[in-house]
């Protein structure tokens, strides 16, 4: 199923998860039950040691990760690996995909992503100015190249961006890195409106919590929603206390049940 | 983004989305005040750089070591600079751009601590509230640093998460940029980051070599044959070389800490080095293309220095250009040398150099016959901050020119 | 001896008759040198506090605080100075001077280290042996200083007489150089000591104000109304004031320690403070007649100040006579207002004084009313030395402007 | 006996106490035993807080005599009540003789010093150019002042102190300060030979530990001994040790035999 799709029926649930959080084995489980709980289409981290664009949430989930024995060959491997049947997008920071292989450049990494079977990427850390590379391996490949849109995005940079995306467009709710938060921003609306004659669905994330926050976030206008820390802190609680891989994947899959949910509700009425 | 955002490949601006707009701001900063010095923006600084930095400062030739080497040697004093090191030179001038931007707070990381003290000094100077951050565990280390910028009135932010250093300090404070773009500035700590930052605090830090390059040619009519400075992110290096660019008959030598060793722990990710222009390979931290301390996966490597100063395993994109276009020759001293060179030109010349600095001088030891007649070497900062050290790792060692400290260890007290 | 040994009824050469002819010899070579200017002797001096000190240093406008007080605040900034403080104008000429005289070795006292640093940089610098005496007590609370000296190689000679301070390092400094005057001089730290000390180490602390007298003119094109100096023995008190005395619409303003109390526990021999121009009497004390600190019987007494720098029970002879005089005014102010001072210069200004400094501002908060349009303060030193004493004295206290440092308590570490 | 008598028959033997050291009492008795060995004259120290030209062993002794409570009307006390009939000195530093009493000045101090029975002042930190007052005072009450002339002390100088001098001339027999030393310096005859048409006696002094060096000292032409840091040497031991007063007395006692009777054998056989 291509990015797309995966927002042409209903609101899209977008869940992010660390790979190798902080085991391999027991982050497939989790991954796997995001899928059961009702996601579209999972963005899976591929830890970096410098991730300067997250919150401290999803930090320390990479350095759980990193500490684990995460790369980008075993991240492979996860993804060969990992029993769901929604499309996998790769976050990650350039310099793993550039390091990727024999020579540099992203073109390596993005074969046997596409190979391992990722539908596309996020890369937090490359503006669309820089991203030609990449944008050219994806079209390769076959893979899509999803970019953030900040609150802050204005002008020529919209431009840029517009003419670069493929999969869907990942609007940042508010200022600020990634991190879950109780309040759901004024900026949504605006933030689409922005973009609203951008030809790929909008997906909305950082700070989205709960259920009443996703079905707000779409009721704003969202195709769908992405939701990382309010994940990736069920995990970290689930390490803290010693808790079964079962019980914390139990506990995800019912997360990611109030979000898809949440989103559904939000959906606009059919008429 | 215009080409002047890179060096060759290297520089650019690899960052988050959310910053983009707060670069895009600073650039067009950049390029009205200080390239076009709008309001006489450059004006004020320099004048500020004079009557509170202490600017210009000598280049004295240095007697014991000329003679020593049968070379002329010349010091460029940044360690008389207000603060102690050359930091002052871009903390003030970003704490001013910031200030003619209408920024109303200033952030900061710092590792060692000197670029945060030299930030909060001129944080204070200039009326603007600062916050610090800080790795805990650098906290624990630097605490004397700590306390000067308590002391001036900054808030040092302690950084808990990961390994609580540096590049958790990074992150925190680019964490909290993104937050808070619209009346804040990051005053970033070397010429490293994403474009304008190397750029400009190169221009900041070049005010070094504009004065040395005047001050040569008065002492000796004539220009020098090698200048020599240490490089971490490369700061002093830029501001020691930038104004003998242009002079082809000037050889300009980057000095790296070569740590313990200059081979590299895959398995554990670790370098006992932080020779990035040396031994580093090309890839994106912190903003920016340059040559990095990495694993084969691309995982930045820990690295590691006697000098927490040069302890980065990036380096200024604009350096790594000027290496691989044959301009800059690229060369390390290993932690021996380094604290050797300490002690010598403290004996020799009465003058306590930062750890960094040293690395400068143990290259002068360890190479003066190849360097010419005339050399210039950059005292970027003074060593006051590192006693504690020097002597914890002096003690650990069997340094020829080491002075013996155990008569104090009778005598109470805590330093040892 | 001369009648220029004396300032009115001050002054002299008090000391053991094995130490004369040294003191005549230094007489005479005070005369030519120095005041002759022999052999080009002042110019090498001045050359080298350029090029090795880093002068001449900045007059700076102090903006926040000229807004507080509505009055125009001009610093002068010895802290810039190399090593610290305003010390090496004197340790560097006096070393120059013992290698024009031929001697080849250097001793000297100190007490706080401030003295012991500069005169161990200054000989290392010219390439003299050297050792400090330093009483046991002052090392134990001094070891950063201790450490510096040791770092430039100088010997570090502990005294363990008596309480161990500087009272006593002075007296066993006397006794080395009464064995070995013939090859040996004696670096004193001060405006004190017997001619001609006093008024030797007044002429080189006096680039002091030869640069400001001529910066105040360029920067307000007049005099200004006042000039505020701290006085411990009284060295950059006389070198802020040397050049100012003869104008006489120039206020100038000696800052003592006024300790915790003016007020003398004669049982016990302390006086809580070190006021000796305020409240002393005088006396004979370390080779000079002066005003001091002493009981009825005229023993001397144990003085005291959060300030170490300040923290002696004389004073120099020439600053005793301008008081008497009526040309310099004797003022004090206390511990407290020392350390609030310190931390308002701080926070304010982004310049960390000495303590010794701090009571210069002490009395600038709280008589700024009375002291004209336009005031020079000496920035007699930086505080990096004083920041474990201030952490620790203002836990001790309830200071309105104090930062909070309890957060870096629970961080580990050794300095709290 | 006025102080230029006690040196009139034979070698004098002058020993240096500080009063006072290391109590009132014993101190009392120290002095009288010093006497009862064969003193001529005593040079009682008057115990300042800043005693720059002595040398540790000195130094030393008068923190333990100001500790025990020595002042300078202590002192006078002390010289009434000790019972010995051989010329006391007063040795001290200007400042307690400038500000003794109500008036500044060294008038006050040097009168009631002549009433306590002192006969004569040494007074190392005062310089003959410096003297004049103290000269004058004790012109006027009858005292000697004694002067130390330096292995260093030259032309005018020496001449401005033959002019002062009266009761015997200090000379001090090598550089430094005060200290007991084993080897008697060649500087003696030298120093002797510049000041050999005064006409005061010779006393000389620095380092003089033993009988030996006593006798050397005299068959090198000296009129007399002073000995200070060998005798205060046992003081410093009995008070370290506990040892009671009587036994450090008698040890004073048995020394300044050695040393009288070491002075004796030096004295030019009689022709
Ligand atoms: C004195 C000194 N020199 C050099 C450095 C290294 O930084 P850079 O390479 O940016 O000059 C530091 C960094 O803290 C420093 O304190
Ligand atoms: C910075 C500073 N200021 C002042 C003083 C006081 O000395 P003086 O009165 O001789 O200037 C000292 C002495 O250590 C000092 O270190």
């Amino acid at each position: 199923m291509s990015l797309e799709a995966a927002f042409a029926d209903e609101p899209a649930f977008v869940p992010y998860l660390a790979a190798g959080d902080p085991s391999y084995e027991a982050s497939i489980e989790y991954v796997e039950a995001l899928a059961r709980g009702g996601a579209d289409a999972i963005e899976l981290g591929l830890p970096f040691s410098e991730p300067i664009a997250e919150g401290t949430t999803i930090q320390e989930a990479i350095v759980r990760a990193l500490d684990a024995g995460m790369t980008p060959d075993r991240y492979l491997e996860f993804v060969r690996e990992v029993d769901v049947d929604v499309p996998l997008v790769c976050m990650t920071y350039y310099n793993l995909i550039y390091q990727y292989g024999e020579s540099d450049g992203p073109r390596s990494f993005v074969e046997a992503a596409a190979e391992a079977g990722i539908e596309g990427f996020v890369v937090p850390d490359l503006p669309a100015e820089e991203a030609g590379p990449l944008r050219a391996a994806c079209d390769e490949f076959g893979l899509d190249l999803v970019f953030i849109v900040a609150p802050t995005t204005e002008g020529d940079r919209l431009e840029t961006m517009k003419e670069q995306v493929s999969g869907y467009v990942y609007v940042q709710a508010r200022l600020g890195t990634t991190g879950a938060r109780d309040e759901v921003s004024d900026y949504t609306e605006r933030s689409l409106a922005r973009i609203a004659d951008w030809d790929v669905p909008k997906a909305v994330g950082f700070g989205i919590k709960t259920g009443d926050h996703a079905e707000r976030i779409v009721r704003a206008g969202a195709d769908g929603i992405i939701v990382g820390s309010a994940l990736v802190d069920i995990v970290a609680e689930g390490y803290e206390n010693g808790d079964s891989t079962e019980v914390v994947a139990d506990r995800l899959e019912a997360k990611a049940r109030e979000l898809k949910e949440g989103a559904l509700a939000g959906a606009p009425v059919e008429q | 983004m215009s080409t002047d955002s890179k060096f060759g490949e290297y520089g650019g601006q690899y960052v988050p989305e959310a910053l983009m707009p707060a670069i895009e701001e600073l650039t067009d900063a950049y390029e009205r005040y200080v390239l076009d010095n709008e309001d006489g923006f450059m004006d004020e600084f320099r004048e500020r750089m004079a009557d509170f930095g202490g600017r210009p400062l000598p280049l004295q030739r240095a007697d014991q070591l000329s003679q020593r080497y049968d070379t002329e040697v010349y010091l460029k004093r940044e360690d008389l600079l207000h603060g102690g090191a050359h930091k002052l030179n871009n903390a003030l001038g970003q704490v001013l751009l910031a200030k003619y931007m209408g920024k109303e707070r200033i952030i900061a990381e710092t590792g060692a601590g000197q670029h945060g003290t030299a930030t909060a000094m001129a944080a204070a100077h200039l009326d603007m509230p600062c916050e610090i951050y800080m790795g805990e565990t650098d906290i624990a280390r630097q605490r004397p640093n700590v306390f000067r910028m308590r002391t001036n009135g900054a808030e040092v932010n302690p950084v808990t998460t990961g390994r609580g250093t540096l590049k958790e300090a990074i992150s925190e404070t680019m964490r909290d940029w993104a937050r808070t773009v619209e009346n804040t500035h990051y005053v970033i700590g070397s010429v490293v980051g994403p474009h304008p930052f190397p750029s400009m605090v190169r221009d900041f830090q070049a005010l070094i070599s504009e004065e040395a390059r005047e001050q040569i040619q008065e002492k000796t009519s004539d220009l020098p044959d090698s200048v020599l400075a240490c490089a971490g992110g490369g700061s002093n290096t830029m501001g020691m070389f930038h104004n003998f660019v242009e002079d082809e008959t000037v050889d300009l030598y980057a000095v790296e800490a070569g740590g313990s060793s200059l081979s590299v722990d895959e398995e554990e990710g670790v370098a006992p080095n932080s020779a990035s222009l040396s031994t580093g390979e090309e890839g994106v931290l912190h903003g920016a293309r340059t040559k990095l301390l990495q694993d084969s996966d691309g995982q930045i490597m820990e690295s590691h220095s006697v000098s927490a100063g040069l302890d980065y395993a990036g380096v200024g994109p604009e350096l790594a250009h000027l290496v691989d276009e044959g301009r800059v020759e690229p060369v390390n001293v290993d932690d021996d040398t380094a604290l050797e060179a300490f002690h010598r030109l403290s004996q020799d010349e009465g003058i306590i150099p930062a750890l960094e600095t040293a690395h400068a001088f143990g290259y002068l030891e360890e190479h003066h016959d190849g360097l010419g007649e005339t050399v210039i070497v950059n005292v970027s900062g003074r060593g006051d901050k590192d006693l504690e050290t020097v002597i914890e790792e002096t003690g650990n060692r069997d340094l020829d020119n080491a002075p013996d400290m155990s008569i104090f260890r009778e005598i109470g007290g805590g330093m040892l």
